[in-house]
Order: C-alpha cells, then structure tokens, then sequence
C-alpha cells in the first residue's frame, strides 16, 4: 500500500485543472437554476434526473442510498462530474438543512457560502450549523476514489494515470478492467503499463483458462504490490488444480524470500531512525554534562521548549508550513540558549565542581519549566503541523519505504552532529571550551574569562536541545511531558558512549538505537527496553567510564 | 452528642464513625461542598484539567440558577498531581477535612481503585466520568463513562457488519483497561468464529514514542488478503506519535481502518488529523454530534474557557451527565446523605448531549447510545453508524470467565455490586 | 568512648532528643485521635493520623539514604526501587490476605488474576499468605537485590555520576517491568484495595495509629542503628572512603565490601519503610519505581541537611507537609514553590536547613556539638571531645 | 579476577598446575618471604607505557631488606610510576614485580599489597580531611579490615596508647583532636608518614616527604626516616640533593624510565651519565 492519500489528492488537483477548462467553456449552456425536488428519490430512480437532483439524494442519511447517488452521479456525462466528486471528497458538498438541498460551499468567517453545484454561482450564504458537509465513509471514498480513477485513467499527466492505474489495482468491477485494457492498447509510458498490467495479471488469475492463470501467476512472482500477494493467496485458497497449487506456493514463496529481506533492511533503518532521535535528545547533554560536569535534570525541558518554538513560529505564520521550520530552528535555539544561559548565570554558576548538586537544583528547575508550560500553554498537547515535504514516504517498492520526516531527521542528527563537532574542533570558542573543560584553573591562567565559556558552552548546549525540540515535534506529542520522556535515555546514552566525548555519544546512540529494534521484534517493545537498560548497567560494570572513556571534568569527581 | 460518643464506643465499625465523621463535618455548612479530584499536574494532567474546568462551569451554571436546595455549591478543588498514592490521601481530605458531600473526579482505573478503598470506608460519593475496563461496581461510585460493551462491542460489530473486516489487530497501552477490553473482545471475537490467527495482540508501555516496527507489523499483518482493522486502546499521550506513523507508512483509512476507544476530540487536537480521515473511533458523544442541547453546551464550554477553538469530548458528556443526575437526586432526597442520594440516583433520568436521555441503572451504569465517529480532517469526529437504542451499561462482562454470573444490583432486595446469579449470593467484600 | 555501640547510641542526647520529639508527636496524635470524639474540635482525624504515618515512612527511607549518600558519598538515584520492592513485598502478603472477600470470591488469586484469567498462583506468589515470609522477603528482597548490584558496581569501581545513572537505570528498568502485566504485580494499576493486616482491619483507626507507632518504633530503632553504625570505627572508615578513597585501601580497607555494606544495609532499610508505607496509603504501584520520586528523595535529604541524620528525617517531613499543604491551597502552582525550594536549597544552603540553623543559632549549635562530637563530621571543627 | 581468568591461569602452558607447586608456595598467600640478607623487593624489567610513552622501560631495581634506598631523577623519570607500580595502582605491560620471595606484586589489589605490609606515602599528602589526626592513625592502625569487625570492635588500652605513641613520633600529639584538614601541609605530610607506619609495613615508599617542610621539619623527618631504616626497608623518592646526601645510603637514578646510576651519593654525581642528564636539563 502506498500512500493513498497524498496520491488521490494529486490526481485530484490534475483532475481539477484540466476539468475546469471545459467547464468554463460549457457554462453558459449550463445555466439551469437550482431546482429543489421534495419527492423522494426512490421512486425518481427511473426518470433521467439532473445533476442536482442526483446529488440531493445525497441528504439522505443511509450511506447505500449516497453510494447509488454517486454511482449515478458518476454515470453522468457531464464536465461537472470530476469538480463535484472531488467536492465531496474535500467536504465542499454541503447539506444546506434549511431548504434541504445539497450544494457546493465554504466556510468563511462562521457562515457558509454557498455556490450552485452546477453552475458555481454564489446562492446566499447560511449560518455555520444551518449546513453541514455531507458525510462519507471509507467505503463511499473508495467508491469515489475508484471512479475518480477511472477517469484520470485517461488524463494527460503520465504519473496520475499510474497512480489512477494502481488505484485500480486488484479491483475485479468489469467495466474498470474493460477500461484498464482499453488504456492499455493506447498506453505509451513504461510505468502505467507495468501498473495496468498488474491488475490486469490479477483479473487474469480467476479466468477459467489454466494457461492464462499460470502465466499471470508466472509474471506476478516478480510483482511485490501487496495486492498481489493478497490474491495469489486467495486462489491458492480456491484452486483444485495441483499444477496451479504449486506454481502459486512457488511465486508466494518467491515474493516472501523478498520480502523477508526488505523487512530486515526496514528494522535497521528503524533502527538508525530512533538512533537519530536519541542523539538528538542526547547530543545537548554531551556537551552541558559531557563537557562541563553539569548533570542538566532540565535538559528535557529545553527540549521541549524548543518544541513550543515551533508550535507558536507556526501559530505566527500560519499559512507558510512549508518553511516554517526553518525559522523555527534558529528561533528554537535562541530560546532554549537563552534559557539555557539564564539557568547557567543564576543557579548552575554557584555549583560547580559539586556534579551532584547541579543534579539537584537543575531538578527544581525542570519543574519550574514544566509548571510554567502548562500555565502559559495549558496542559493540552499542542499540535505542530508537519510540512508536506515531510510527511509520506519513500517509495522504493511496494514493500518498503523510508517515511521522510524519519529519513529528513536522520540527516539532520547527522548535520547537528558534525555541526557541534566542528565547532569544537575549530572555532576560537571550541578551543576555550575544551580548555575549560580539562583545567579551568589553568585556563583562568591563561587569560579565558571562564565565566563567559561556562555560559557560552551551557548556552550552546541548551540551544542544541531546543532545535533536537524542532525535530521530536515532527514524531511525538509537543506537551508538557515532553522532556520526561527523554531525559533518561538521553543519560544513559551519553554514559554508556563515555562522558565528554561526542564520538561516544554518536555510536551509544545508534547502536543502542539498532539493538533496540532489532530486540523488539522477538522480545517486543518494553522487554526490548529493559534488556537494553540491563545491558548499560552490566556494561558500566566492564568498562566504568563508558565506551570511550575521556578525562573531563565530569570524569574527575 | 453522647449518642455519638456511645456510638464510638460501640462500634469500632469503620463505616459508622467515619459516618459521624462526615455529617459532623457538614453540619455546620450552609453551603453545599463538591469536590474535585483531577490531577492538574504531572503526566494526566493533559486529559484531567479538561474535566475540572468542566466540573467547575457546571458548578457555576448551577449555581446561576440558585444551586441547590437553596444553597450555593462551592467547589473545593486539589492536586492529586497524576499520584496514585496522593489520590487516596486526597479523597481523604476532600471528604473529612473538607467535608465534600459529593466528589467528581479520577480519569485513570489505577486512580480509581486508589480511591475506591476510602470512599467506601467514609461513605463518601463519587462520580467517575471516563470510558473503563468495567470488572467493578461500588455502592459510593457512579460510573458516566462507557463500559466495555458500550464502546468495544458495539465498535466491533460494526467493523464485522458494515466494514466486512475479518482480521483484527488489537493494540493496546499495557494497562488494565486495554487488557480487559481485548480480553473480552478477544472472546467476543472467537465467538463470532474468528480464528486465533486472524486476532494480532500487541501492547506497549505508557507514553510509547517509537511505532515505527509495530506500525510495520500491522501492515504486514494487514497484508495477508482479508479487510483487517486494528482496534486501539492506546492510551492519550501515546496516540499522537502512533497516528503520525499511521499516517507516514501510508495507511489510510480505506487500507486498514483504526477504530479507537481513547481518542476523541481533545487527543486529535494535538495532532494534525489531514492523514487521518477516515479513522474511527467508538464513543457515546461526539462534539459534531447536532442538535441544540449539544450547541448549548458546546457555547457555554467556549464562553467559560473564552476560547473558541476548545473541543468538548466525551468523558465531558459523562461528567454533564453525571452532575445534572446527582443534581436531580439530591433535590429527589432533599438531602445530601451519601445512602439517601445513591437511592435516589438509581432510575434517574437527564438529557445526554446526543439527543436522548441517560438512565442511571441499578448497577451504578448509564445506559447510552454508541456512535461511531470517522475521523475528518478538521479534527472532528462525522458519525457514521449509530446504535439504534441505548445500551445498557454492564459492570461485569458476560465474555469473561471469572465474571459472567456476576450483575450488580444496589435495590433491595440484592443490594451487592457484585451478585453470582448461580450461587445466588453475594460474593466478595462489597457486601455490607 | 569514642566507639559507639548499640547501647551507647540509644543513650546518646540527639537520638533522647530525636525520640522524645517522635514519640511525643505521635503519642499526643494517638490520644488526640483515640480519646476525643470525632465531632470533637481536638480530635485528629484519621486522616491526619494516615498522612503522619506517610510521613514517617518517607523520613525513614531519607534516613536510609542519608546513610549511603551522606556518609559513604554514594548518591543512589534508585533507592525508590528498594522502597517499592519493599512495599510490594508487604502488598503481596496484604493482598493474600483478601482471600475471597475479593469482587470474585477467589480465595486463591488476587482479582486482576482472575479477571485477566491466570489459571493459577505463580510461584513466587507462594508464601506470602504467611506473614513471617513476607517479613522475611522486605528485608530479603532489596537486600538481595542492593547486594549483588552493589557488589557488581564496586567491585569494577564505577564511582559518582556514572554509578548514580546506573541506579537510575535500575530503578528505570524495574519500573517498565512491573508495569508489564505478564509479570503477575497487577500491572500499572499494582496492588490494592486490601483488607486487613495480622488480623485488623486497615480501616479501623486502632489498626491506623498501629500501624503510626509501628512506623514510629522502626524510624526510631533505624534512627538509633544509623547513629551507632556512623559512631562506630566503621562509621569512620566509610567517611574515609567518602574523603579518599584511594588513601583508604592503600591502608588496608577492602573499600568495595564497606560501599557494599552499607549500601546493602541501607536498601533494606528503604525496604522496611516501603513495607509500612503500603498499608497506610493503601496502594502499591510501579509508580514509586519511577525515578523522579528517587531525585525527589535525594532532594528532601539535600534540604535537610546531608550527613546529619536527623536532617534527612526533618527534610522528608517538611517537603512532604509541604506539598500537602500546597496541592490543596494551590493546586495550580505548588510545583513552582517545590521547584524554586530545591533550587534555593542546593544554591543557598548547601548544609541543608539543619546547617543553615546550626550556623545561624551558636547556642543551639553547642547543644549539638557537645553530644554529636563523635561523629557529627561536617560541623565537626577540631571541637574537645 | 574473574573465575574465567584464574581457570585460564590454571591451564598456562608455562606453569605447573598449583596443587603440584606447593613446594615453592611454603608461605601461604598473603605471608611475606624475606628473610635475611634476601632482598624485600624484586623488580625486573618492569615495562610501563601510557598510549605510547613509555613511563617505565624494563627497569630492573632490587631493594634489600632493612635498606634505606633513595631514588632520585628529573621529572618524568618514572619515580611515582614506579611507586604505583610497586603498590598495585597501575598493572607493568611486561615484567616481573615480587614482594619477597612469593608475592607477585602484579597480581595483588591494593589493599593486599597493603596489607601484605607495603605502605606507601603520596608525594601529594592524602590524609582524612574530616577525621582528627588520632582517628586518621586509628583507621591506619595495623588490625584486622573487616567491615563486621569494624562495627563491633572497640579500641583496646594499647592501641590507644600506641596511636599516642606514634603521634609524639610523628610530632602531633598536641594536634591530636585537630581535623586533619586544618593541619599545615608539614603537619599532613607527618600525619600520612604516622599513618604508614600504623600499619607496621615491612617496606615503606615515601615520595616527596619533604616538600613545603621548614628546616627544621626537614631535620626532624631525616632522622625519622634514618630511624626507621633498619626494622622496616624504606624507598624514599625526592629531588632535594642535599637532603637526600644527609640520609642515604644507595641512590638510586632514574632516568627515562630506566635505571641510569646507582651506588653512594658520591658515585652518582660524579657519574658522568648523571652529570649529563642534570645539565641537560
């Protein structure tokens, strides 16, 4: 299964724009005022009825009355039928429950306007409860999805007549395969046909004729679409014939040796995903607790904080998503930097050298943090939209597919990674931080106004959490809670990578990342963790300073 | 007062004293105390906070139109800041140091089964207004959410019947609710004739962030010829990231359908619902519900919380519920004595918010309608099937070993919350 | 007599002074609750006797942690598990208890058994209808449990930060497995709605103000017990190995068997107090494995004052009064009192209110001074002894 | 060591299986072999490198008993290196370390080897900040270490008086009660020599003694040194040449990890090896 979705709403833009040419052509021929029918479409069924007619029998509540009406609808010859489809789908057809009629309609500033389905002129506006969208199930979109495919089958734009194609895909409606054959005789591109093909292969396994069956089955064994397997299943359910039987266990068998690799190749990207959020999560705390011995409690705060970012940039722009994470995470660092600062100035500045006790005072800020959030935001969950670029996934064949906003975040943990690396490694305040680190006497000594590092370093630590904030409020709830969830794995990851050192820190996370989610599948998801969590412990107990074991600050004690 | 003394003398009895306890602590009060007991911090704060500012507009509302009796209800409001423990301690205070004669509160069971203990040792009151696991039914408590065979069953039946689904996934937060209700679904289903493969069990820890495999295997699981459906009883917070992966592996609505028993209008305003369309979930209200009782109330929420994109959901039908029933049955016994408002509750009748009205049953159950709601993309619920009737609450699943000869019936002559209709006695400790 | 012993210990003036204010306080709450009427204004209701029994329960396990934390330098972020293990312990045998007074008459399974159908008793449900095993398990379990880890731990020689994590990361893993249902510990909701203990009713008030003095007796003896463990040679051989380790085993101490010892012993008294915590709030949940509420117990002991004892117990009592008061007065913002009370404690008053008073208040400090010579080791200025 | 270790050590090619040495193991584990005129300590080619840098490169050094042997070399010669070496803090790449005839000192912990009576004073002093100066002895005190022991055990009339003892020896007895925090650094440094000496060790490793020692402090612990050459075999690590002239017997030189001279004071510097080095610095 691909993504359905997002590939309907593409037809339906195409389906849209080359439709509406002709409408435009033919409105005046179409001017026909709206007319409302009290008898009940019933008995109608018979007599010829116009568009409007046929849509309203779409008040009616029970969902087999509007699948007929759609059917009707779709039967139509008329440039109208694809808009007006595509307007039930969108919940642009409305019920306007004061003349109990449908039309096309928009809600603006609480008052739906209404247009003529026909001739999309405007008819008066109602208040927003005196109409309501018209209510479709699953089943009516699939109906309307298929219809809607049917004629994007012929549709100038190769890939929406792919994706129409695929829709139809293991749907056995006569006329649909009659129209699939049609296309395919005409069809030129590469990618429709292998996608017509398919369906037509699976028509072909329930024809009476052995031959025919056996070669569809032959050719399917290379097709991973899930429908394929789905039906191959279900004749092997049906067949008598052995000569079929063990060709279908043959092609299944073939399909499944694929699949099973596909899926190991999924869990490790899983794996390398939730690697990445770890990092993230983590990467900060490397530097405040790795680096300057400050066991930050508050970390996951500044994590969330750097969600909140995002969510209020949005509530800011909200009619540029697209971009506007890209404000979000220069915004989200300066906040939780900011903060981050703050909490170094007035509370931490007192603490150091006593790791514990940062512990401790950092704890009591977490939950002012937290408190304040629910105060400021309420305790609700706050939604953060995720930019179409984001959302979806990958397609590399029907059985596997990264999800982008995974594959984006995996990138951009790396990005941040070598980023901080980098700006330790070569700039003027990566030299003093690292100074300060290892000998802040010394480096006091030579002239580094330490107090301005230990700010600057805490900050950036802090600025650091923010935008892994921007990045987890693409996967999870942006709440209060937020931070909790992750500032104990964060820990145990830089511990288990060993204190202070960010290579540390990069391989703990993806390779407790990995571990995890190759355990999941036998242990499943909290046995997986508490193994992980035993094996830290058992770890810490053979190497007691970590994967990489580094002098610092937080290493003396 | 030498009565009471004597009394104390007397009976050590637990139930007598606190008894004392409690209307010694009214007596001087000329104003009706409520109590409310949700956690406005910690990790339920996110669902818990919604119910007291609902408690509280009803308080107000109430109070608008002259209280009760005659007199003002004052809301006495605490922190059991998401605590089990801390629940216990403060349904305690709420009921003798405060003196509360009624409390409206708990969202999880676990809170729940913490309170229990106390409200019946003082004979306190209590109103639990959220969906539950069912399995219980105390004389002090009135459960206004859902019971498993008013969401799960009835959800399920229409996943047989309209959707034609024959493989079930059932995906649950590793609680008692979630695993109560896939074991009587699981029951229910094998007495439909669906085979053990065809039922996928999954559960995950609280607040599980990580679907990415879990997803995967539905797909998979889903991609084995049949319709499948998965059936979720994941809990709140863990929903948002369950549903972005739905979404981001692509599986719509028409694909795999999710029908859920946690997720309602509050839940889905966290997320962005566009890759959801078409997802179900199973619940006795829905804010899209039409009809006037439900703008009323809807304008009142928006006015109290001056926000006019602030959802009602349905554990706040059940508290609406709830309170307009204790309402009814204080003014029913002119009096707020716990024994006297529990007798009088049972039988009352106040309008749900759907168009219909709710019924307090003897076994301390609504009964109400079920609607099933698909998710659209403004965060809303459209109903798509409705139950033609109310369904009757039931307290003790008829698909579980331990509990299909057990009802729960408070009028006499039974009385007992939890009665073997074979041995014709009442089991266990909820006798007395 | 420099080397404390149990006896020398009880008679010491802190731990008179200690035990008379205890037993003072709960005495005069007893009465209060037993002889006045309830309608009486000086009757102290059962609540108040419950939430004083909490309290004591928390102090004892500050007490517990004191002793790893103030005086060997261990900070254990994971002592909440030996608390719950614990208190599951005890629930276990409450639980037993119930018999078939449960909702489904089952004399043999707890209800969340019965209703997620467990056909039978798991083994290591066996014994704790009987009250010496179960005894005997709060002091075994944790005890166990603290040994072997610690034993692990010290022995490899993971020290501060790292030794704190894992902690956590055992309190953690503990958690996620009790909310796991398999595990037969009734899952989130734990164990509850128990009836009776030895026989009482936990709802009757005499078994209430029990169960206080019991608490009461128990903090008391640990009080006692920790006093003369720190006065003795080998309280000073742990604060050696707190100040410099290295120099302690180049003279001769196996530094890992005293860490391990009084870390054993120390969990066991976590233990204890989980147990008597149990009955008194009436629930036990993998909730008390969560490790916020093990920082939240380092942090009572930070307010009161590290390495004093009586500090730990008078910082558990006070940051629990405190946010009882608080979630009920101001339910909305208390976490921001709590929260600013940690920050300002660590910040200002490093010795804890127990130093901050002592600094403060020369005479009071001379009357400390004067009994505490032995061992009252942070204050301790080269006074006589 | 892991049981895994100790059954791979039972199975080296290159040793007889314990049981059959009893032989050679006379002393039980634990109990030091050095008789007369044996030497205490026996390090051979003792090789130590720190990623690289060779710390010690296969230095070969014995100590007789009863000797009072000093060591001297530039920084980074190896001197403390080899005292942790000796005392168990760092593990030798290669070569052989014995303590006697029978205690392989690269097998032991450090609390064996102190209990096996090798005491040792660090070149920074390390005493008990918090304890008295009485209690610091009293924890030094040669006794037995158990941690059930410690509880229950109450001093004895001659320990204290022993403890006091060695305190006038040490010079603190009026400093008894005196946390040892607030002591001067001469004071700690006298403090941490006391605390060796509780421990009734055979051989003593002094760094440093006398740094940020006045005159007359320096005297005083020359000839408490001198005094305890004899009954005990003393290695003292220092810089100061004219102290060392006043007590030593044998010196030792160190020199890039290796031995570069050694002999009588004179010898030494006139050694032109040892001439070159210290110009060369």
């Amino acid at each position: 299964m691909g993504d359905t979705f997002s590939r309907i709403l593409a037809a339906c833009l195409l389906i849209m724009l080359t439709s509406l040419s002709w409408a435009e052509e033919l409105l005046p021929e179409e001017t026909a005022p709206p007319q409302t029918t009290e008898e009940t479409p019933a008995e109608e069924i018979a007599a010829p009825l116009s568009i409007q007619d046929i849509l309203n029998q779409l008040t009616e509540r029970s969902f087999d009355m509007k699948e007929a009406a759609i059917r009707q609808l779709a039967e139509q010859d008329s440039p109208r039928v694809i808009p007006l489809l595509n307007a039930l789908m969108e919940r642009e057809l409305v019920h306007n429950r004061e003349n109990d009629t449908i039309s096309l309609g928009h809600k603006a500033d609480g008052e739906w306007q209404l247009l003529d389905p026909v001739s999309e002129q405007p008819i008066g506006t109602v208040n927003s409860r005196a109409a309501r969208p018209v209510v479709i199930n699953n089943r009516l979109r699939t109906v309307i999805n298929n219809q809607l495919a049917l004629f994007a089958l012929n549709s100038d734009n190769s890939d929406a007549r792919a994706e129409a194609a695929e829709q139809l895909i293991g749907n056995d409606d006569p006329d649909m395969l009659s129209a699939l054959r049609l296309r395919r005789e005409s069809e030129d591109n590469a990618r429709v046909i292998e996608q017509i093909d398919t369906a037509l292969n699976i028509a072909a396994l329930s024809s009476d004729d052995l031959t025919t069956r056996l070669n569809a089955i032959d050719t399917l064994s290379r097709n991973l679409h899930p429908e394929v397997k789905n039906s191959l299943n279900d004749r092997l359910r049906n067949t008598e014939v052995d000569a079929e039987k063990v060709a279908l266990e043959k092609a299944l068998a073939r399909i499944d040796a694929r699949i099973e690799n596909f899926q190991t190749a999924d869990t490790i990207f899983f794996g390398l995903s939730l690697g990445s959020v770890l990092l993230l999560a983590a990467i900060g705390l490397a530097i405040t607790f790795g680096v300057m011995g400050v066991i930050n409690m508050a970390h996951g705060e500044l994590i969330m904080l750097g969600a909140y970012t995002t969510y209020v940039v949005q509530q800011l722009l909200p009619n540029s998503n697209e971009w506007s994470l890209l404000i979000a995470l220069p915004a989200a660092f300066l906040v939780s930097a900011v903060v981050g600062i703050f909490i170094e100035r007035f509370v931490i500045r007192f603490l150091y050298g006593r790791p514990l006790e940062t512990l401790l005072a950092t704890f009591g800020v977490s939950l002012i943090l937290q408190q304040a959030v629910r105060v400021i935001f309420s305790p609700l969950n706050r939604t953060v939209i995720t930019p179409d670029w984001m959302s979806g996934a990958l397609q590399i064949n029907p059985v596997f597919s990264l999800t982008y906003n995974r594959l984006y975040i995996i990138f951009f943990a790396l990005a941040v990674f070598l980023g901080l690396l980098t700006l330790l490694k070569k700039t003027r305040l990566g030299l003093q931080v690292r100074a300060v680190s290892q000998n802040r006497t010394t480096a006091r000594a030579l002239g580094i106004r330490s107090e301005r590092v230990n700010a600057l370093t805490f900050g950036l630590g802090s600025g650091i959490a923010g935008i892994a904030g921007v990045a987890l409020a693409q996967l999870t709830n942006v709440g209060p809670n937020l931070g909790q969830s992750y500032i104990i794995d964060s820990f145990m990851v830089v511990v288990f990578g060993g204190v202070g050192n960010l290579w540390g820190t990069l391989t703990a996370a993806f390779g407790l990342g990995i571990a995890n989610k190759l355990l999941e599948p036998m242990a499943g998801a909290v046995l997986a963790k508490i193994l992980v969590l035993i094996f830290i412990i058992l770890f810490i107990q053979r190497k007691p300073r970590g994967l990489f074991p580094q002098r610092g600050r937080a290493a003396e004690e | 007062m030498s009565f009471s003394k004597s009394m104390k003398k007397l009976a050590a009895g637990v139930v007598a004293s606190s008894a004392i306890v409690y209307s010694g602590a009214v007596m001087a009060a000329d104003t009706i105390k409520v109590g409310v007991l949700h956690s406005l911090s910690g990790t339920m704060a996110i669902s818990e906070s919604t119910l007291k500012d609902t408690v509280l507009m009803m308080i107000e509302e109430q109070n608008k139109k002259g209280g009760v009796m005659g007199k003002k209800l004052e809301p006495v409001v605490v922190d059991p800041a998401s605590n089990w423990p801390l629940f216990a301690e403060k349904t305690r205070e709420l009921i003798t140091k405060e003196g509360v004669d009624v409390i409206f509160g708990c969202w999880t069971s676990v809170s729940r089964k913490s309170v229990l203990p106390v409200v019946e040792e003082l004979n306190g009151l209590l109103f639990y207004p959220v969906q539950y696991e069912g399995e219980e039914s105390s004389k002090n408590v009135f459960y206004t959410g859902a019971a498993p065979n008013q969401q799960a069953i009835p959800a399920v039946d229409y996943l047989l019947n309209d959707l034609g689904v024959k493989r079930f996934v059932l995906a649950g937060t590793d609680y008692v609710y979630p695993r109560t209700t896939n074991k009587i679904l699981e029951a229910y289903l094998k007495a439909k004739g669906i085979p053990e493969k065809d039922i996928m069990i999954n559960y995950t820890p609280f607040g599980h962030s990580d679907w990415q495999s879990i997803v995967s295997d539905v797909k998979s699981f889903g991609s084995q010829g049949k319709k499948t459906a998965v059936v979720s009883t994941i809990n709140g917070d863990a929903n948002v990231p369950f549903y972005k992966e739905l979404g981001n592996q692509g599986i719509s609505a028409e694909d795999i359908p999710v029908v859920a028993f946690s997720v309602g209008e509050e839940e889905l305003s966290g997320i962005d619902t566009a890759p959801l369309v078409g997802h179900l979930a199973a619940w006795n209200y829905f804010q899209s519900v039409y009809n006037d009782a439900n703008e009323a109330f809807i304008d009142q929420w928006h006015g109290f919380t001056g926000d006019k994109k602030r959802v009602t959901n349905d554990p706040m039908e059940a508290t609406y519920i709830g309170f307009n029933m204790w309402v009814k049955a204080v003014e029913k016994a002119k009096s707020t004595d716990t024994d006297k408002v529990a007798d009088a509750m049972i039988g009352i009748q106040t309008p749900n918010l759907t168009g219909g009205m709710a019924v307090m049953n003897e076994n301390h159950h609504l009964s109400k309608p079920v609607l099933i709601g698909e998710i659209q993309d403004d965060g809303q619920f459209a109903v798509v099937w409705e139950t033609d009737g109310l369904v009757k609450g039931d307290a003790w699943s008829d698909f579980l070993p331990g509990s299909k000869d057990l009802i729960s019936d408070w009028t006499a002559p039974i009385k007992c919350g939890n009665y073997n209709t074979k041995t014709k006695s009442c089991g266990g400790a909820a006798a007395e | 007599m420099r080397d404390s012993t149990f006896k020398s210990a009880l008679s010491d003036r802190t731990a008179k002074t200690f035990m008379g204010v205890l037993f003072g306080a709960t005495l005069l709450v007893t009465l209060l609750n037993q002889i006045f009427p309830p309608d009486s204004a000086l009757h102290v209701s059962a609540y108040t006797v419950t939430l004083l029994g909490k309290y004591l329960c928390y102090a004892l396990l500050a007490l517990a942690l004191d002793l790893v934390w103030g005086y060997c330098g261990i900070l254990s972020l994971g002592h909440g598990a030996f608390f719950a293990l614990g208190g599951y312990a005890m629930g276990m045998y409450l639980m037993r208890q119930i018999g078939d007074r449960g909702v489904y008459g089952n004399a043999e399974l707890p209800d969340f058994m019965v209703f997620l159908n467990w056909s039978e008793l798991p083994w290591y449900w066996h014994g704790f209808d009987q009250f010496w095993f179960a005894a005997l398990m709060i002091l075994l379990v944790p005890g166990l449990l603290a040994f072997v880890f610690g034993w692990l731990a010290f022995r490899s020689r993971v020290t501060g930060v790292y030794l704190s994590i894992i902690t956590q990361a055992l309190t953690y893993a503990l958690m996620l497995a009790f909310f796991r249902n398999e595990l037969g510990f009734g899952g989130n909701n734990g164990l509850t709605d128990f009836k009776d203990l030895l026989g009482f009713s936990l709802q009757s008030d005499g078994t209430r103000v029990a169960l206080l003095m019991a608490t009461a007796i128990s903090l008391a003896f640990a009080f006692v017990l920790c006093r003369w463990i720190t006065g003795s040679k080998l309280g000073r051989v742990v604060l050696a190995v707190r100040d410099a380790e290295s120099r302690a085993r180049f003279i001769g101490y196996r530094t890992e068997h005293y860490k391990l010892w009084v870390f054993t012993a120390s969990a066991i008294l976590a233990g204890i107090a989980g147990a008597l915590y149990v009955p008194q709030v009436g629930i036990i949940n993998p909730g008390e494995f969560s490790p916020l509420n093990s920082i939240e117990l380092v942090v009572w002991v930070a307010v009161g004052g590290r390495a004093t004892l009586y500090g730990a117990v008078i910082g558990a009592i006070l940051v629990n009064y405190g946010k009882t008061v608080f979630t009920g007065i101001m339910p909305e913002a208390w976490l921001f009192a709590l929260g600013g009370l940690f920050v300002a404690v660590t910040v200002f008053m490093p010795q804890g209110i127990v130093g901050l008073v002592e600094k403060h208040w020369p005479t009071l400090k001379q009357r400390f001074m004067k009994s505490d010579s032995n061992d009252d080791r942070p204050s301790a200025q080269g006074e006589p002894s | 060591m892991s049981a895994l270790d100790s059954l791979r050590e039972t199975f080296r090619r290159d040793q007889v299986f314990d049981f059959m040495r009893q032989g050679t193991r006379s002393v039980s584990p634990g109990q030091l072999d050095a008789g007369d005129g044996k030497n205490i300590l026996y390090l051979e080619d003792i090789t130590v490198s720190f990623d690289g840098f060779k710390a010690l490169n296969d230095l070969t050094m014995y100590i007789k008993t009863g000797e009072l042997r000093c060591i001297i070399g530039p920084n980074g010669a190896g001197k403390s290196t080899m005292m942790d070496v000796i005392t168990g803090k760092t593990r030798p790449d290669s070569g052989t370390c014995f303590f006697g005839q029978t205690l392989d000192l690269t097998r032991l912990s450090e609390t064996d080897i102190a209990t096996a009576g090798i005491g040792r004073k660090f070149q920074k002093p390390t005493v008990f900040p918090e304890h008295t100066a009485f209690e610091n002895l009293e924890l030094a005190m040669h006794d037995a270490k158990g941690t059930w022991h410690s509880l229950f055990t109450r001093m004895s009339g001659e320990q204290k008086s022993w403890i006091e003892e060695t305190l006038a020896q040490v010079g603190l007895l009026e400093d008894r009660d005196k946390v040892a925090g607030l002591l001067s650094h001469g004071q700690k440094q006298w403090l941490e020599i006391g605390m060796v000496l509780m421990q009734k060790p055979q051989l003593l490793l002094v760094d440093e003694p006398i740094a940020g020692m006045t005159r007359q402090e320096v005297e005083r612990t020359g000839q408490l040194l001198q005094s305890l050459a004899g009954k005990h075999s003393v290695v003292v690590v220092e810089h100061d040449m004219e102290f060392i002239r006043s007590i030593a017997s044998t010196v030792t030189v160190l020199h890039q990890g290796s031995v570069l001279a050694e002999g009588t004071m004179d010898q030494v510097q006139n050694d032109p090896k040892v001439i070159e080095v210290y110009l060369g610095e």
